[in-house]
């Protein structure tokens, strides 16, 4: 890791964060291994959740500094009253509908949900994608098809294999995992009309502490994009770091990080996430409306690309996500 | 009951004042007593829904471990070379978290339903099996002499000799097989499931919303309490050839 | 009837060790007697009876019963325990039925009243319906022998069957005993180690001595004398066993102190 | 020792025939013996490090549920009243599944790895406690006697006295606890924690990965029967003058 | 030392009802005395026993020691119960040691030297290190015993001491028991139910009736005359007593038939 210079210089403050074992994390790792956290001054600390729920908990009381627990359960949170905010992204699409090979080519039509059990996890953000979708689709949820909710992707998986459900929602790397038990994807969720570059998870902290100390999570976000320009342009070390993490084959790690509908960015992608606060209510995930914009901030992202490219004006990711900042952001 | 209702109240005011009084909790994880009381009465019908399809899977599986761990157990107890080969064996399984046979569960059985009766049945079936196991083992063998003089037959001895007079250590068995029950209902309820008080618990604590989680956490002891209290009844009844149970 | 003890031999391993317990033992109980095992404790009385009753083997020689080897317990045999093995969870009636039914002994009607009829023989016809925790230890016991006598034995064993009564309530049974024991056609076997109760009850009594069991010698009374307790001839026979058991103690003085 | 290794064996045997002589097992599912025993080897490392990190966890959650388990159950039960209002709310909680309180565990608690041992804590407390409850209320009242002809102290007669006689029934709390301890460790291995053997089954069967599960559930099996052989001799150890632990 | 019963009444509920057990009963001990409380089972002997000893409250009256009014056990006092009420956890050293231990009687060394020296009185030497489940229910008993009087108590109190044991350790004890009582400056409270028992023990014997427990009568032993058993006097006493129990009883028939 970063052992570069840290005897010598200034005190660095300690970060705890919180990650998931999911390839979507692959930022968080390469920031770590790579030692741009300690480059930044923060003595950074991954804690792995299996649970979103907990992990939103512990951001929400300061246990954590960050996390990156989903979209849908973080939002789910703050309609409680939780004060925490997202300030920037760290997954984007990286869903699908899987189904046994003789019924794919039904479901590829979505309307054909009809009437069919589709086994899902209760509020994983493909989840919202495909309930939405069978909506778009003139489907009563309950009625004209009905979602199961299971303990885990792996229950789903098997209960499609067993035709206790005719599709199961599944995301990264279960997608690949799902083709490899002879499963056949019926749809990504980027395919879904609505969610062309939807989110998935986001970063969050607590909204209290983002206020107190914005320095160390600009820090933090530095951090993060060198850990995207990275992930861009090495790929096969980023892989190799990613599977001291995430410990499945290299090949379905590889398809899942820089295959199809996938993508790991910092960006907030503020825009995307107002819009699927929208779906959330549609499907009924939102008892309580509130503004999602105030749960937001996209100065901390902002500030430290823009601290970066002050630096190497001429880096070219930095010069894209800038770009793309000013289209998804703004 | 008085001191009991004491406790409670006592309970009720500490929470109170360190609620609304003094706000040192975080109201988010912790809601005041009277905002628990109204999500509770607003949900009233979800609950009893809800209390209904979870008493028909913890009823179907703890019947199922009854009529399964109480013949099994005597019948290993009774011939010691299967009792020296089955008790290790019993320990290492009863220590396996239930919760892993999910997996399996729904791969293997027709529908979730059965899935869910399985993860409680298997949570159920270890502590009375191996208390009618030990039972077995430790009992009075003048008992068991007194039936042989009869010449008796195995089937008679086992269930109308032994059972009866392991049913004091069978039923402290059923009762923490009962307790187990419970604590895997919100497990068990995962498996798509779309109401139950587990369920009901797992599924507001997923979205945060700890009021409702207290009041399901609340209404499971409402309902082990009065479970409890028909399995005193029935212990009692089948105990009543006790002193301490003789009284009613 | 004729139940025969021939050169029973019987050892239990102690702390790894085998141990004789009954050595080359001979005995011989006729129809319609009353014999009474008596002996210091742990001398071998329970051991004996057991493999009487065919609840226990013999290592070696064996027990026959009207010349048939008995390997397990034999029909028309009734047992009667210290610690009386009565079945709690039953009511004193029931626990009197259930073992005319395991025998398949008359249909159930009968077998109600003839339950009904032994209890009432001992004095328990107001506790029929009583749990038996609800019982004294004496009317415990005489549920138990209302419970044997049920199943119309020929032979029924008792192994210190009032040991564990007071006083009274024991001669109380004694005299019980001895009454049912006059009316019905069976032979007793009966451990004690009280020397009264010996000689009161039996017909023979067998001295017993320890380590290993043996007989060490076999006392007839003359029933005729020893009908009342405080009879100048119970007194002798009970000073002719204290002196025969003195003889039995002082070889036993190094085990017990 | 023969008879468990035959049934060992066996069950062995009927694995090997199922998966792989006439694969009628999905072999996702059920890996054969032969890939579980390679990915065994080959996990050893991660597995062993897991080990001492949930060694750490369960000793440090079983110690502190018999430091206050065992002196409190002692204390309530000797007193009459107390324990006729604490015995049945003690019921009530022992039913609630001691995952709900994760997220009051995280909130509350200075670091995560008190967050687990509170979990493992609370689900070997209640077994402890409540054995020793009502072993101390249904106490052979000539012991006490006995002690009070002595004019003891009451501390003297709890430790000295209550204590010691009531330890059967107390071990076989502790047991039941130390179950309880290994099946909460894969859910108190859920908060942040990156080794573990409960994590280890945890991690693989979110990824679908059985093969790896079933070397986890196995090697808890080991780690179980190694305990629970240490709990043996502790148990044999402190009832050395009871008949049956006699011998050794 | 002078022990007084003054009108002790005492009653237990028994299916809600209120039951008295003892009524209005007086009885008093003095030092060096040797006193015997006899009486059938669930007279209130043990109850009786128990008050005195302070282990229980009378309901009405009360039980002084030396004028002094007895609420809870006293020093000087001790206890030997039927059931031994040994510590099974203990060895038999340590049993003895233990109460020392706990009224600070002597440092740590001499407790244990003192111990050793009462087993020796008991002939347990040899057994020192034994737990209780080792021991024949005669030698538990012993070891209670030596326990007691390791307190070196004025008043012993014993229930049934000897109710669970056979015959012939039962008499081994009672010689024990007396041996004891001369050589030891103390006096004992004895509950029995054994007629004999009573008189070979006793200075005086207290018979008592039932429902509600009262003292029926008190009979005077001269110890010079019961030394033998197998007396001619012995069995005088024991045809008197039990004559006087023979009214006892037929009073009591309704209750126990
Ligand atoms: N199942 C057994 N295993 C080992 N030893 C035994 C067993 N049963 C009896 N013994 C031993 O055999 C000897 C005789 O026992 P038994 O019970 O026959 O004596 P007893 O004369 O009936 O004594 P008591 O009067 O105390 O009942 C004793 O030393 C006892 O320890
Ligand atoms: N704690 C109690 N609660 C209720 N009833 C009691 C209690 N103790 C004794 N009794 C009743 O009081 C009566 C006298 O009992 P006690 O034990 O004093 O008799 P005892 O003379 O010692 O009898 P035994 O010879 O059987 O020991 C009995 O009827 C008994 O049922
Ligand atoms: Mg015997
Ligand atoms: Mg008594």
């Amino acid at each position: 890791g970063g052992s570069e210079k840290s005897a010598g210089t200034d005190k660095k403050t300690d970060f705890k964060i919180g990650y998931l074992a999911s390839t979507g994390h692959i930022l968080y790792f390469i920031a770590q291994e790579k030692g741009y956290f300690a480059e930044e001054g923060l003595n950074s600390e991954l804690v792995l959740f299996n649970n979103s729920g907990e992990g939103i908990t512990a951001v929400a009381n300061g246990k954590l500094d960050v996390g990156a627990f989903g979209s849908s359960a973080p939002m789910v949170y703050m309609s409680k009253g939780s004060p925490i905010t997202i300030f920037a992204g760290q997954m984007s699409m990286g869903h699908a509908l899987v189904a046994k090979p003789e019924k794919a080519a039904e479901l590829a039509d979505l309307k054909n949900l009809k009437g069919k059990t589709v086994a899902t996890i209760r509020l994983a953000t493909g989840d919202i994608v495909f309930r939405e979708a069978a909506i778009k689709q003139g489907l009563k949820i309950g009625e004209d098809v009905t979602f199961k909710e299971m303990e885990s992707a792996s229950a789903a998986m098997e209960a499609v294999k067993n035709g206790a459900a005719d599709a199961s929602v599944v995301w990264t790397p279960f997608r690949k995992m799902a083709e490899q038990q002879g499963l056949k994807i019926v749809k990504y969720s980027p395919e879904v009309p609505g969610f062309e570059n939807h989110p998935c998870c986001r970063q969050i902290a607590s909204t209290a502490n983002i206020q107190k100390h914005p320095e160390k999570y600009e820090a933090f976000l530095r951090a993060m994009i060198k850990a995207y320009r990275f992930y861009k342009t090495n790929k096969d070390e980023s892989i190799e770091i990613l599977s001291k993490y995430v410990n499945i084959d290299k090949d379905t790690l590889y398809e899942e990080t820089y295959g199809k509908y996938v993508e790991s960015n910092p960006d907030p992608n503020r825009n995307a996430v107002i819009d699927f606060y929208k779906y959330m209510k549609e499907v009924g995930y939102i008892e309580k409306d509130f503004d999602i914009a105030e749960h937001i901030n996209i100065q901390l992202y902002q500030k430290a690309l823009d601290k970066l490219l002050e630096a190497e004006p001429q880096d070219s990711i930095y010069k894209q996500l800038k770009a793309d900042f000013e289209k998804n952001d703004l | 009951m008085v001191d009991v209702t004491a406790i409670f109240l006592g309970i009720l005011v500490v929470w109170e004042v360190l609620t609304v009084q003094l706000e040192v909790l975080d109201a988010f994880l912790f809601p005041s007593p009277q905002q628990v009381l109204e999500l509770f009465i607003g949900d009233l019908p979800t609950i009893f829904r809800g209390l209904g399809s979870s008493l028909v899977l913890l009823s179907a599986a703890y019947a199922l471990a009854l009529a399964t761990a109480i013949p099994l157990g005597l019948f290993v107890g009774w011939r010691r070379r299967l009792f020296n080969a089955v008790h290790p064996i019993s320990k290492i399984m009863s220590a396996v978290p239930p919760i892993v046979y999910i997996p399996y569960a729904i791969a293997i059985l027709p529908t979730f339903q059965l899935a869910s009766v399985l993860v409680i049945f298997v949570g159920a079936f270890w502590p009375i099996f191996v208390s009618t196991l030990n039972a077995t083992v430790q009992i009075d063998k003048t008992l068991i002499d007194s039936a042989r003089m009869l010449r008796i037959k195995e089937r008679r001895l086992l269930f109308e000799i032994i059972l009866p007079a392991i049913m004091p250590q069978v039923l402290t068995g059923c009762s923490v097989g009962l307790i187990f029950s419970f604590i895997l209902l919100a497990s068990a309820e995962m498996i798509g499931a779309t109401s139950g008080i587990g369920w009901y618990v797992k599924y507001y604590s997923d979205f945060g919303d700890y009021g409702k989680v207290i009041v399901g956490i609340l209404f499971i002891g409402l309902v082990v309490t009065a479970v409890m209290a028909v399995f005193d009844r029935i212990q009692r009844h089948l105990l009543r050839w006790q002193a301490k149970y003789s009284a009613d | 009837m004729m139940l025969e003890v021939k050169h029973v031999s019987k050892s239990f391993s102690k702390d790894g060790q085998p141990q004789l317990v009954l050595s080359d033992l001979n005995l011989e109980v006729g129809a319609r007697e009353f014999v009474c095992l008596l002996g210091p404790s742990g001398c071998g009385k329970s051991t004996l009876l057991r493999i009487m009753a065919g609840l226990d083997i013999a290592e070696s020689g064996g027990v026959y019963l009207d010349d048939k080897l008995v390997k397990e317990p034999q029909p028309k045999c009734a047992f009667v325990f210290q610690d009386y093995a009565l079945f709690p969870w039953k009511t004193v009636l029931e626990n009197v039925v259930y073992g005319m039914d395991v025998q398949d002994m008359y249909d159930k009607k009968t077998r109600v009243e003839k339950a009904k009829e032994y209890l009432k023989l001992m004095h328990l016809e107001k506790y029929e319906n009583s749990y038996i925790h609800e019982l004294s230890g004496g009317m415990r016991q005489r549920t138990a022998i209302a419970r044997s006598l049920a199943l119309e034995p020929e032979i029924l064993f008792m192994d210190e069957p009032f040991g564990a009564l007071d006083n009274f309530t024991r001669m109380e049974l004694q005299e019980l005993l001895l009454d049912i024991y006059s009316k019905n056609k069976l032979s007793v076997v009966f451990v004690t180690h009280d020397i009264s109760e010996a000689i009161y009850l039996g017909d023979r009594v067998v001295v017993m001595n320890a380590h290993p069991g043996t007989v060490h010698s076999i006392l007839d009374i003359n029933k005729g004398l020893v009908r009342d307790r405080t009879s100048e001839d119970f007194h002798l026979y009970e000073d002719k066993i204290m002196q025969a058991f003195q003889l039995v103690r002082k070889q036993e003085v190094e085990y017990y102190i």
